[in-house]
């Protein structure tokens, strides 16, 4: 059985589409059946439309990419009327994934996902790709608590709250959202990096650095992901660089309840079906009739 | 015309020019001129496939046109017979043929004339559609074989005068003759191709080259600055009308 | 001209072996002339010898490799003894990597180095693979100013000190260093990872997370050298993931000084010679004549 | 006997059983049994080059045998005839040959008995040595060409019986019957064999494969604990006595 449970949501596995890598899961439907997913994250949504930044918005670099697209979506009014309806039929879990830049944005867009047909709000307090403040949330541990503490107050659907790599102390941040009311924590964001541009003697981006994903993140995200699971009690959503199913695998040994699948979906577009049949034939190999069997092991 | 993530394998790599190499992968496919494919023939590095244009299509193989720029096209062009390539495509909207009538004039800079090379083929079917073909190179011309001979009227330039005018073709080049201009080359001389026809009043369309990563309008990396707001040049893309782009310069 | 000018010590050019990976430089001369290089950074020292850590030391991941050798040395009184006469015969900088668990140990080592013909002294304050607090002192500024000062007040040697990239706040890291009396700061070490073995369901590390290196942590390490170069006005050593003169020509445009080739010298023994070969031809190609006119001029 | 990082041209590779492929690469070497050297055949992707044993030499090229396990040996498996791979070596201590005298036991466990097979074919022109080779597999046996035939003494053991005596090879194996014990193979067959040979009182040499990173012995991730500290499989080994090292379990 690879069905898992997170804060109260039944999953049918324990694989979804990471948030920002599979739009609101259309352009894949043409590629596999999407229902086959645990469940998808939404492009991060902010309450107002957004057009994202300027300049280049990818750089590839070894074993991943960088990413600045700083959250171009048409916000959440307009994703509850055009996207939603599509996405609740894709038999899925659906996930919205909620970013920002004030604590009232956040709180007012929460409030209108509150009301919405959505299975989990996934709180990203940590894209690194907004000017505006947006990155501190993720940072600093007392800012964090303050933010997901409003959005708790403003909202019963069950509270994801996706960390940020670049935390100050990671394990602090966790405990301190988990203190604020979060359901459960997903993690990690991208990590900033900067590339440079020896030609133009410039940064490859406009906002100088940008996010990293991909395979050459994966040690260090696990390595969070494992000390998050070590200090806090709700279910953790671990991702970073999963392309495989045995990364997958990793990460639930580390602790994980379920895990997101991001940059690797650019790869073929139905790795996630890899992903969940090479989890199945793993657990059928090795004789694990429940992923709570190896959940957390290494521990 | 659906897309689709096939694998296949290679029919023929062969090196046609200084980095330009033809690349034929076996199978039927049903493509519209103007749109591209992700290949990808290695398996974890670089990890992004990379998207190139439909130069040429038959019943049994698909071709792409190359130029040799950075690891993913260095792979390509170790490609052998039989070797293995995947395939994610067709992507993109393609060239509207409905809007190409009269006197079309199809402008290509370097490896730009990849994708004009089936664009032409196709044009050159239609009743009431006369077209001309304008290629700009650095030097020796290449990817013309199915349009010289063929063609009615075909100009070239080489900034090293080895084949035709010396300098670049757009310079050569008068839109007023034209009904429709379709353009298809580095960033600089499709922007400046633009601000020609408008000037001229004709209509044109550009085949923008963004990098991208997923290719199928999910992730919104490639996106270009249109009139109406961010556009994915990849799903919404990659042929926009002149007249829609904010082009930066 | 490649030559660049490091706390008083002059490198004929800016490549530096790393500390770890040149062992003490005698191994690689067999394939090339290691005088061709700007320095080498000796195989972290301690006090007394150490054996390192017990079961798997290594570990590939994509575009980098996992390391828990924890400090494998003869210490450095045999290193004066046996190993620097070499060292020096060898015509380049030598500077001692010096690394520990305790204040009074890396005090008293300092102290024996500052008697030795050593050109620099890189306090490494950020070993990961060292279990009794090594790691500690990297991630805390508090902690680092203390150590750097003792260490500081033992040694009138050029005192280079070597970051983590786990420091909570890299910034602050850097200016609490320069605080306590560093002559030049150096990063990044490598990153704290983990790893599991999927069939053994166990860490593949006893420690259970070891350090991780190569060009897979190039954008982040490159993101923290233009950080620190922007907060400090000590002359920066910027590493992590260099592999080819570009991106030798980043860390440089990012603001360093000079740059370290850690893991790259696995690839091909004289890697070093070909990023050195690499920054003289693009300077010659882009009419540069001092490395100075480049040297952060993205900021 | 310099070590030096060369780049060679595939002379030959071919797959000789399940899994199992000999690769030649052109180039003349000169090379002590028992050492190595760290192949790559790729650009980026692994980043480690891979240590593989001399399997023979000749005047004109070197040959590797090996197991396809993984990512790097995956890349080898498909190298054709003139594909470039770079060498580093030869790299080890190797066996030294001046000890191995009288009876003189080879024992093989599967891929280990790449490194054996030019052991036997050194040892053999020997005068005074009078070698037997006893080789141990899962099933079918590979790596026997210039053994067989040659050697007068040949034992085999698969796991599936389907040849030799069905099993351990070691199991079949009786070390008082000789001067001196060579045993290349999974560790835990090594340190069986280890102990089976103390307890008889005969020496026996191994070759010990830990993971790599230079290969050259800077980096100190290939150690071995010995009885006196740990030493670097790829510099001071990867040829240890037994009675040197001190196994796990
Ligand atoms: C819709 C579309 C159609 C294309 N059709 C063709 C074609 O038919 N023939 C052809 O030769 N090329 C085509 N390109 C460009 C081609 O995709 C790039 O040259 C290729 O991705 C470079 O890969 P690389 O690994 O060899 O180089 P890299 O090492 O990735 O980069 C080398 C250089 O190419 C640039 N580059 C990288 N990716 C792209 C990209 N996606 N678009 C533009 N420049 C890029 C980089 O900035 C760098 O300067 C097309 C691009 C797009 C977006
Ligand atoms: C001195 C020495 C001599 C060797 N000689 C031979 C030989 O002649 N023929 C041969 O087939 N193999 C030999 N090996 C083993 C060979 O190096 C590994 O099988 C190879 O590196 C695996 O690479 P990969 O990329 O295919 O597998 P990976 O994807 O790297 O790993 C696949 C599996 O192989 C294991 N492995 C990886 N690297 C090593 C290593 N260095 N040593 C042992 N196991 C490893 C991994 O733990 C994993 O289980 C030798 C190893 C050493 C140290
Ligand atoms: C192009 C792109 C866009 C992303 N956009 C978002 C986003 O809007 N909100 C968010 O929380 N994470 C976003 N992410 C981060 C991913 O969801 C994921 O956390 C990160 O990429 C690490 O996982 P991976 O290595 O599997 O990609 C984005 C990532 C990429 C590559
Ligand atoms: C095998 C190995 C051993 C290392 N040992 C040390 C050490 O003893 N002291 C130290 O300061 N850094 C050590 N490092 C870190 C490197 O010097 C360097 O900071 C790091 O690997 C990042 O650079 P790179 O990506 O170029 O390897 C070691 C790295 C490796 C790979
Ligand atoms: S490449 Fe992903 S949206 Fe265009
Ligand atoms: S592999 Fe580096 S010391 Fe042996």
């Amino acid at each position: 059985m690879t069905s898992v449970n997170i804060c109260g949501v039944e999953l049918k596995n324990p694989v979804i589409a990471a948030s920002g890598t599979f739009g609101f899961g259309g352009e894949f439907s043409d590629y596999f059946d999407v229902s086959r997913l645990g469940g998808i994250s939404s492009k991060g949504l902010t309450l107002a439309p957004k057009q994202g930044n300027d300049g280049v918005r990818m750089h590839e670099v070894r074993s991943g990419m960088m990413n600045s697209v700083g959250l171009q979506n048409p916000g959440v009014e307009a994703f509850i009327k055009d996207e939603l309806p599509q996405m609740e039929k894709m038999n899925t879990a659906v996930i919205a994934n909620l970013g920002g830049s004030t604590i009232e944005d956040y709180v007012r867009a929460a409030v209108m996902l509150d009301k919405s047909s959505i299975d989990i709000l996934e709180l990203n307090i940590s894209c690194p790709n907004v000017k505006e403040g947006g990155m501190a949330f993720g940072i600093k541990s007392c800012v964090a608590y303050e933010i997901v503490g409003e959005v708790r107050k403003a909202t019963s659907k069950p509270l994801m709250v996706k960390l940020s790599p670049n935390a100050e102390d990671i394990c602090d941040m966790a405990i301190n959202c988990c203190k604020a009311g979060a359901d459960a924590i997903s993690l990690v964001n991208t990590f900033k990096g900067i590339a440079i541009d020896i030609k133009s003697r410039k940064p490859v981006f406009e906002n100088i650095s940008a996010g990293v994903s991909g395979p050459a993140i994966k040690p260090m995200a696990l390595r969070m992901v494992y000390e998050v699971c070590g200090c806090v009690d709700v279910p953790v959503v671990g991702m970073g660089g999963i392309s495989t199913y045995e990364d997958a695998i990793e990460f639930i040994m580390a602790g994980s309840h379920a895990i997101q699948v991001g940059t690797a979906n650019f790869i073929k577009p139905d790795i996630c079906v890899d992903i969940i049949e090479g989890i199945e034939a793993f657990m059928a190999r090795e004789g694990i009739k429940s992923l709570e069997e190896i959940r957390g092991i290494i521990k | 015309m659906k897309s689709k993530y096939v694998e296949a394998a290679v029919y023929k790599n062969e090196q046609i020019s200084d980095c330009v190499f033809r690349l034929s992968v076996k199978g039927s496919f049903d493509v519209k001129p103007g749109q591209f494919f992700m290949l990808r023939a290695w398996g974890q590095e670089p990890l992004l496939s990379r998207p190139i244009s439909v130069h040429d299509v038959d019943d049994e193989k698909i071709t792409f046109l190359y130029h040799v720029v950075g690891r993913g096209t260095q792979i390509f062009s170790k490609l052998r017979e039989g070797d293995d390539i995947s395939l994610l495509g067709p992507l993109g909207n393609g060239f509207e043929l409905d809007m190409l009538k009269g006197k079309v004039a199809l402008v290509g800079g370097g490896i730009g004339v990849a994708p004009l090379n089936y664009l032409y083929k196709k044009l050159s079917m239609n009743e009431g559609v006369e077209v001309s073909f304008h290629a700009g190179y650095r030097s020796q011309p290449f990817g013309l074989e199915c349009i010289q001979g063929s063609c009615s009227l075909l100009n070239i330039a080489t900034e090293d005068a080895c084949v035709g005018e010396k300098g670049y073709i757009i310079d050569y080049f008068e839109p007023k003759l034209y009904d429709i201009v379709v353009c298809c080359g580095p960033e600089i001389m499709m922007s400046k191709l633009i601000k020609k026809c408008e000037a001229a009043g004709v209509p044109i369309l550009v085949s923008m080259e963004k990098k991208m990563a997923c290719g199928i309008g999910a992730c919104l990396v490639c996106t270009c600055k249109t009139k109406d707001g961010n556009k994915r040049s990849c799903a919404d893309g990659p042929v926009f009308l002149g007249s829609e782009l904010i082009l930066n310069d």
